[in-house]
């Protein structure tokens, strides 16, 4: 009996370059789970469109998945999450999406979205928490923000500044660097002078190839990070020696790391690495199938029981590709883990793993 | 006095009436009858394509009255789409009946049109539509950054329309609703094209110039074309972040502005009816391209990804050969066949 | 009785002057011509009267009230209107239309009534509709009153230009070259109603047109301009003899004759 | 104050690329009146088309930069041919979104050629950057500079002087009148459009060696907006000063954006609200031509 | 001999409307023909239809022929067929308002050799010397009969053997009508240039000309020696406005309801 579920990807809009990638993950991760008989006589047959970043597709999409009896959403960006939180909640149809925006994980403001890797939030939280714990120096740590004037640049920053606070970072500086900038030279020029030590960057890879390479231009010696979207196998062709030393913030492991998923992956690819981004794809589905197929075993397919099963998952662990996920009725923070990177030798390598406290006054923040 | 296919009118008040003839009255009726025989039939995805629709009417109409009547291109109307649906969500947000609340939001953006209008006192053609680009741009920005009324970057949840304790919460009701609306809207609309504010409209777009020597109050007709379109804009916002029950800053970028605009040439500039063909044209196009490609790669699949990759080339290439073939667009077609079809068995 | 009364007129283009200190009256119920070689300014001086432009300095009143500082728009209200040199009809409104653009400035109903369009503004168009009616009839337009003013023939949109302007059911009109490119029948028919607007309407008319026979058989007064200045003013017949006219813009005696 | 100054010369660097972009933009609406929402995407085909030469079909640099003009050519032949042409006469409306529709077909075009990763030229111009009052100017930067101020040059002398040239400016004006002159209209327009889709390719090859391509590049056609409305449409120079005024514009206003009023992110549409008050005080920009309206 | 030759010309615009129907005439060398007729006759679009300019205006030739000295020319495009020696002067001036004067006439000249272009310049400034003094002032600001004028001057400089003038007299003062029908005469007599006249001001035109055609409703409904047609008596009442007793009519005089004109087309 084949189970439908409904994945959005932008294949040809503003993030088709990472939207490509991640939905090849869902796909070929459907076709490992059908293959490796994960649900048993069940298989899943993905409805697959392509919305192009369009909300009004996205919407018209979701109907139609809808009414084909999806049991379960693989949606993509931020503004197709958003704009269907109230829908799925309606429709009682999971939503697994790779928006990590914190508001999403509070079952209060929506109810039917899940995710499998922390969200941007705890990630920054994570990264700080990284760069403090190995703080030699007496001296307060110096702090700047580098982001998009986007949701997505936007989201994580209100939170994050509370914590570098706490944590007994300096925030020193703020600037913006648009997701399409040719060119950040007067930001930095002006975060030069305030000398930080750690500057976030919170756009995605070509902002942060321009980032990192004005400010090897300008000779700063700050450690610049990123968020998930930040830093790519792209950045390395884009920036160059520049990326060398930068590090960056991911929710699942990449295809340099040694996991049961990472073989598995490397099959169904036929050796070569994947982006990072298609390891959530993979991820997600993985998660959500592993629900769905606790639902089967109870007896009852529906997206009800789908979102019940989710959030039944007690450190449930994706082959490794991310840290084990937990989701609560009242709490929908997957992990408390954050993995960090760093780029050495044009590759990204794992130099440690962050666990943060699940605090609830963080939940949805 | 003898009007067209054999009617006679007694009066001038007759043939100025909205429907001509009985023949017309009774397909208008059939024509209704069907819509609302619609939830009946069809599915949750059909139905929400055709409260789309209604919605993208309302957009369409508003901006034909704009650009194509008065002859002011704006490249802002997506924005003002979105301060409706912004200005609609807070207002419900904070307690006001949706009912007052709607037509509240179309006040907000007809004032926001009018600010934004104001160069077009002096400004003409390409160098408006520039202008109001920059309206589009600035509009965004205020989406994204006025954190007390849009919600920033999270954007606000809404409820369903509720109108005297009825929620429209599914789509059988909100399609009733959103037809009520374009409907009016429509209504609206025609009557103002038959009355001196319309004539004025065109002739602005026409000669200026002559009609200002006629009497035509120049920046304050235009100023009034901004304020009428882009009450209806925010009509159309209204409704559509009502329906989705969730407004963020995306949706409403140049990207739709530029949608707007291509529905009111394909269907036809100037025309009513055109924009209501164009409404449903350019909402339709991207539904059959997604079920085209999807049926292309289930034939093809090695082709799937330049299939995806071909469906904005496909909007593009609809724009352009309209363009080059049916500059008059829609309306112009229908119009013969219409002919066409009154000849039909004598055709030729 | 002194209907127009323009009193030292200047206009200039960025320091260039287009009109000089130019003063004179229509009177009440006459047809007045300004003639004068091309480039001299008429057409510059029925900007200024219309409020296209704006002069430097001088004064035009018309029955007695200011029109400078009135905007253009306004004016018709007041009782002018105009026909342009070049046409300028709205091509996208049909013939009956155009007139009733015409009409706009006397017709009184808001936005809203528009929107509605009941009560007041469902009157006030059957009963403007009427008057336009009797326009289109006297101009003989009536074929055409429901097809698109751009798609006409020259000389029938030159009519429905002039027709628009009586719509305004002007006290004062101003015709700018109505004659041109028009051939000698249009030409008669044209002068026959501008003629009968005159006599039986009792509007006035300030024409400016080259064709010499038209402008010396049908004005009560003619006023030619040269250089943006007045060069001579009074009776066709005086100017026509005038030694500064002929040499300056009739050429011959004869022109009236040669006009066509 | 040196911050200001800073902001400036960078502003000046940025803004040379506006402004080569809005030279193509402005020889088509010289010879045309064509207004080109397209402008961007031919700057995108022409870094792609530059990228498959030097990085799929391995040719040196100058052998595919020359085949990428050559290319320009056709393409500006294809487009003037295939969608310019039957809008001759038509209203600036239907021009504005025949050009829009275009932007769309060139840039799933570039999608189904390329894709959608992100693509990363080979570096021809040196890394090491130049130092200008303390900023860091890349040499591909100097390039740009150099480059536009050559071609607004050559332009110039060309609409001035040369016979070609009059002729396009006279088509711009009269199409029918040309015409009955003699001169070729539809060569004229075809020449135009192969100029500018050569002038758009140099800016796509500069552009490829900042940050690498993909298909969103074409978004850059938004810039030139500001550019070339400051400085008047039809004007070479305004289009050049425009380019420039606007990068240092954005980066001026943001920084004081910022420091003044604490509005981070005004540097997008910094650029679009100074650009309307000017607009307001002078209708057809800087050095725009005055419409000769008389009736 | 003849100069041009049309033979059975149908023009038919937007594909629907007929305008010329089966026109034929012809142009002497070295002589100016006048062509009349009334409001929309047809007489610019024949102009057009000569040319090759009818295309950038949706009309088509349909059937017929133009033939200069013998060789058809119809269907050829514009330039092509100024190239062979054919120009018009098109109605109301159509100067390019943005270009300089000089820039103006250097269009006129696309088409010849760039030796040229110095003495055509100063064959133009000789006949029209207010454009010499004009020669760097923009076009659009010129007043009426100078805009005339350099419509004339730029036709000069492509030095054609034919030369259509579409109602040169439109919109001029009388001086200046004056003025125009001379020069038009001293470049026919001086340059040898053949002319086809288009006019509403038939006295003026049948007055300069050797040969004149009136035509109604696309098609030729009268021709002749000028002097004959001149004489003519329909002519007279219905182009040149006199009664029949020879005497000018008056426009005072005129009745709402006249004899209408007896050519049907
Ligand atoms: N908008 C303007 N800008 C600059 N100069 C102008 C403008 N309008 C008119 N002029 C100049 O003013 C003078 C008078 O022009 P106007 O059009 O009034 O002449 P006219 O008497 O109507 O001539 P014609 O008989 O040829 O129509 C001319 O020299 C003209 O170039
Ligand atoms: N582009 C066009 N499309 C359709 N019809 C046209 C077009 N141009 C001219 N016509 C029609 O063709 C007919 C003849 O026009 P044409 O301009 O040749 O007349 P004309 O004799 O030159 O008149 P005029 O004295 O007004 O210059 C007219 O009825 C006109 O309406
Ligand atoms: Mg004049
Ligand atoms: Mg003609």
């Amino acid at each position: 009996e084949t189970i439908k579920i409904g994945v959005l990807s932008d294949l040809s809009g503003p993030t088709s370059s990472v939207g490509v990638p991640y939905a090849k993950g869902v796909q070929d991760c459907v076709r490992y789970l059908n293959e490796s008989k994960f649900l048993g006589e069940h298989t899943l047959q993905p409805l697959q469109v392509d919305y192009a970043y369009n909300v009004q597709q996205a919407l018209s999409a979701y109907k139609k998945f809808k009414t084909e009896g999806i049991v379960a959403l693989q949606g993509w960006g931020t503004a197709d999450t958003e704009a269907l939180t109230r829908f799925v909640a309606q429709d009682k149809i999971p939503c697994f999406s790779a928006s990590y925006s914190a508001h999403l994980t509070d079952p209060k403001n929506a109810p039917y979205n899940f995710f499998v890797v922390a969200d941007y939030t705890s990630n920054l939280r994570g990264i700080l928490k990284f760069f403090k714990d190995n703080w030699k120096e007496e001296r307060a740590p110096k702090l700047a923000f580098i982001y998009p004037d986007h949701p997505y640049g936007l989201t994580p920053l209100e939170g994050g500044k509370a914590y570098a606070k706490e944590l007994g970072y300096e925030v020193v500086g703020d600037e913006h660097v648009d997701l399409k900038a040719m060119d950040a030279t007067s930001q930095l020029l002006a975060l030069k002078s305030k000398a930080p030590d750690f500057c976030w960057i919170g756009g995605t890879t070509p902002s942060t190839s321009v980032v990192l390479k004005d400010a090897q231009k300008l000779k700063m010696d700050t450690i610049f990070f990123t968020n998930i979207w930040g830093i790519d196998e792209d950045l390395f062709k884009l920036a160059g020696d520049a990326a060398e030393g930068a590090y960056t913030v991911q929710g699942a492991s990449t295809g340099y790391d040694d996991t049961a998923g990472n073989k598995i992956i490397l099959e169904l690819t036929g050796g070569q690495i994947p982006m990072t981004h298609y390891y959530r794809g993979f991820a997600s589905t993985y998660v959500m199938a592993e629900a769905i197929r606790r639902a089967l075993e109870k007896g009852t397919l529906t997206g009800e029981a789908v979102k019940n099963e989710t959030e039944a998952l007690r450190d449930f662990d994706p082959l490794g590709l991310t840290p084990p996920v937990s989701f609560f009725p009242d709490d929908h923070r997957p992990t408390m883990t954050s993995f960090i990177y760093k780029v050495e030798g044009g590759k990204l390598v794992k130099v440690g793993t962050e666990v943060l406290e699940r605090k609830a006054e963080w939940l949805g923040k | 006095m003898q009007g067209k296919c054999g009617l006679f009118f007694e009066s001038y008040r007759e043939e100025n009436a909205l429907l001509v003839g009985g023949f017309q009255k009774a397909r208008f009726a059939a024509l209704l009858a069907v819509l609302c025989a619609c939830p009946f039939v069809l599915n949750s995805y059909h139905l929400s394509i055709l409260i789309l629709i209604n919605i993208a009417v309302v957009g369409a109409v508003s901006l034909n009255l704009l650009t194509g009547m008065c002859g002011q291109i704006s490249l802002g109307h997506g924005a003002f789409i979105g301060v409706g649906a912004y200005a609609c969500g807070a207002l419900t947000l904070q307690g006001v009946p949706f009912l007052v609340a709607l037509p509240a939001a179309g006040c907000i953006t007809a004032a926001t049109g009018m600010l934004f209008g104001i160069p077009s006192l002096r400004l003409k053609g390409i160098y408006l539509a520039i202008a109001t680009l920059a309206a589009q741009l600035i509009l965004q920005y205020i989406f994204l950054h006025w954190d007390a009324v849009t919600g920033g970057s999270t954007g606000l949840a809404v409820d369903p329309p509720n109108i005297a304790g009825l929620t429209f919460d599914t789509d059988e009701k909100m399609f009733y609703l959103s037809l009520g609306v374009a409907i009016l809207m429509l209504v609206v609309a025609t009557n103002l094209m038959r009355s001196r504010h319309g004539r004025a409209f065109v002739a602005i777009r026409d000669f200026y110039l002559s009609a200002e020597i006629v009497g035509v109050n120049l920046f304050a007709y235009k100023l009034m074309a901004f304020a009428v379109s882009s009450f209806m804009a925010g009509v159309a916002g209204g409704l559509w972040g009502h329906y989705l029950q969730f407004v963020t800053p995306e949706p409403f970028g140049l990207g739709l502005s530029i949608s707007y605009l291509a529905m009111c040439i394909i269907g036809g500039l100037g025309s009513i009816q055109g924009a209501v063909f164009g409404a449903v044209f350019l909402t339709l196009l991207p539904e059959v391209l997604t079920w085209l490609s999807d049926v292309g790669s289930s034939v093809f699949p090695a082709a799937s990804l330049y299939l995806v990759a071909a469906k904005e080339g496909v909007f593009g290439l609809v724009l352009v050969l309209f363009l080059i073939f049916e500059p008059e667009g829609l309306q112009r077609r229908w119009r013969l066949f219409k002919a066409w079809c009154k000849l039909f068995p004598f055709a030729y | 009785m002194t209907l127009l009364d323009v009193q030292g007129v200047t206009l200039t283009f960025r320091g260039i002057a287009a009109l000089m200190n130019v003063s004179f009256t229509v009177t009440k119920g006459e047809i007045c011509s300004l003639i004068g070689p091309n480039g001299a300014g008429k057409t510059s001086m029925l900007n200024c009267i219309s409020g296209r432009y704006t002069p430097d300095s001088g004064s035009i009143t018309l029955g007695g009230r200011q029109l400078l500082g009135v905007p253009a728009h306004a004016r018709t209200r007041l009782g002018l209107s105009r026909t342009f040199q070049n046409i300028a009809l709205f091509k996208g409104l049909s013939v009956l239309d155009n007139m009733m653009v015409g009409r706009h400035s006397r017709m009184q109903y808001g936005i809203l009534q528009s929107l509605l369009y009941w009560g007041p503004a469902r009157r006030h168009e059957d009963a403007h509709r009427r008057r336009v009616e009797e326009i289109i009839d006297f101009l003989g337009l009536s074929p055409w009153r429901h097809q698109h003013a751009g798609m006409l023939p020259y000389g029938v949109q030159k009519r429905v230009e002039l027709g628009r302007a009586l719509a305004a059911e002007p006290e004062l009109i101003l015709l700018d070259e109505p004659m041109a490119g028009m051939n000698l029948e249009e030409t008669e028919d044209m002068a026959r109603y501008i003629l009968d607007i005159n006599e039986e309407w009792g509007v006035s008319v300030l024409l400016v047109e080259h064709d010499m026979g038209v402008v010396m058989d049908i004005s009560h007064q003619v006023v030619v301009l040269d250089f943006g200045q007045v060069l001579a003013s009074g009776t066709p017949e005086a100017v026509q003899a005038n030694k500064d006219v002929i040499a300056a813009y009739l050429g011959s005696e004869d022109a009236v004759f040669l006009g066509r | 104050m040196e911050y200001y100054l800073q902001l400036v010369i960078n502003g000046l660097v940025v803004g040379s690329i506006y402004a080569l972009v809005a030279l193509g933009f402005v020889v088509i609406y010289k010879a045309t009146k064509v207004v080109n929402f397209a402008q961007g995407e031919l700057v995108m085909v022409g870094a792609y088309a530059c990228f498959s030469l030097t990085v799929e079909m391995q040719l040196p640099f100058l052998l595919s930069f020359l085949l990428t003009l050559g290319f320009s050519v056709v393409l500006g032949l294809a487009i003037e041919r295939l969608v310019l042409r039957p809008m001759i006469g038509e209203p600036i409306i239907s021009v504005i979104m025949v050009t829009i529709g275009l932007s769309s077909i060139l840039k799933s075009l570039v999608q189904v050629f390329w894709g959608t990763q992100i693509q990363v030229y080979p570096q021809v111009l040196p890394q090491e950057p130049y130092f200008i009052m303390g900023v860091p100017v890349a040499p591909v930067y100097i390039a740009a500079f150099v480059l536009s101020a050559l071609l607004f040059a050559v332009f110039s002398a060309f609409f001035k002087y040369s016979r070609l040239g009059v002729a396009m400016r006279a088509t711009a004006l009269d199409q029918c009148a040309a015409a009955s002159m003699g001169i070729g209209i539809k060569s004229i327009f075809a020449l135009s459009w192969c100029i500018a889709a050569v002038v758009s390719s140099v800016g796509g090859v500069i552009l490829g060696n900042i940050n690498g391509i993909n298909s969103q590049l074409g978004h850059l056609g938004l810039k030139v907006f500001p550019a070339v409305i400051l400085g008047g449409l039809d004007s070479l120079l305004g289009a050049a000063l425009g380019g420039i005024v606007i990068g240092v514009l954005e980066n001026v206003c943001d920084g004081a954006a910022k420091q003044f009023l604490g509005l981070g992110g005004f540097k997008e549409v910094a650029a679009f609200i100074v650009l309307v008050i000017i607009l307001m005080v002078k209708p057809y920009g800087f050095f725009g031509t005055k419409q000769i309206e008389r009736v | 001999m003849d100069m041009l030759r049309v033979e059975n010309l149908e023009v038919v615009y937007n594909e629907v409307v007929l305008v010329l129907k089966g026109l034929s005439l012809t142009a002497a060398a070295g002589k100016i023909t006048a062509l009349l007729g009334a409001n929309g006759a047809g007489k610019s679009t024949t102009l057009k239809a000569i040319s090759g300019l009818l295309a950038g205006e949706n009309g088509e030739i349909t059937e017929g022929a133009v033939l200069l000295e013998d060789r058809p020319v119809h269907g050829l495009p514009p330039d092509k067929i100024v190239r062979s020696g054919i120009f018009q002067v098109m109605e109301g001036r159509r100067v390019f308002e943005d270009l300089t004067v000089e820039e103006n006439l250097r269009c006129g000249a696309f088409t010849r050799p760039r030796a040229e272009l110095a003495p055509s310049l100063e064959r133009v400034y000789d006949y029209f010397p207010r454009l010499a003094e004009r020669k760097k002032q923009l076009a659009g600001f010129m007043s009426g009969g100078e805009q005339q004028m350099l419509a004339i001057g730029r036709a000069m400089m492509a030095r054609p053997k034919l030369l259509l003038l579409d109602e040169p007299s439109l919109g001029l003062a009388p001086l200046l009508v004056e003025d125009i029908f001379t020069i038009i005469k001293r470049l026919n007599a001086d340059e040898g240039v053949s002319i086809l006249l288009v006019e509403q001001n038939a006295r003026a035109a049948l007055n300069i000309a050797s040969h004149g055609y009136i035509m109604e409703n696309g098609r030729i409904v009268l021709e002749g020696e000028a002097q004959a047609l001149l004489q003519n008596p329909d002519v007279q009442e219905f182009y040149l406005g006199m009664s029949h007793g020879g005497e000018k009519k008056r426009y005072k005089d005129v009745k709402h309801y006249r004899r209408r004109k007896r050519w049907l087309g």
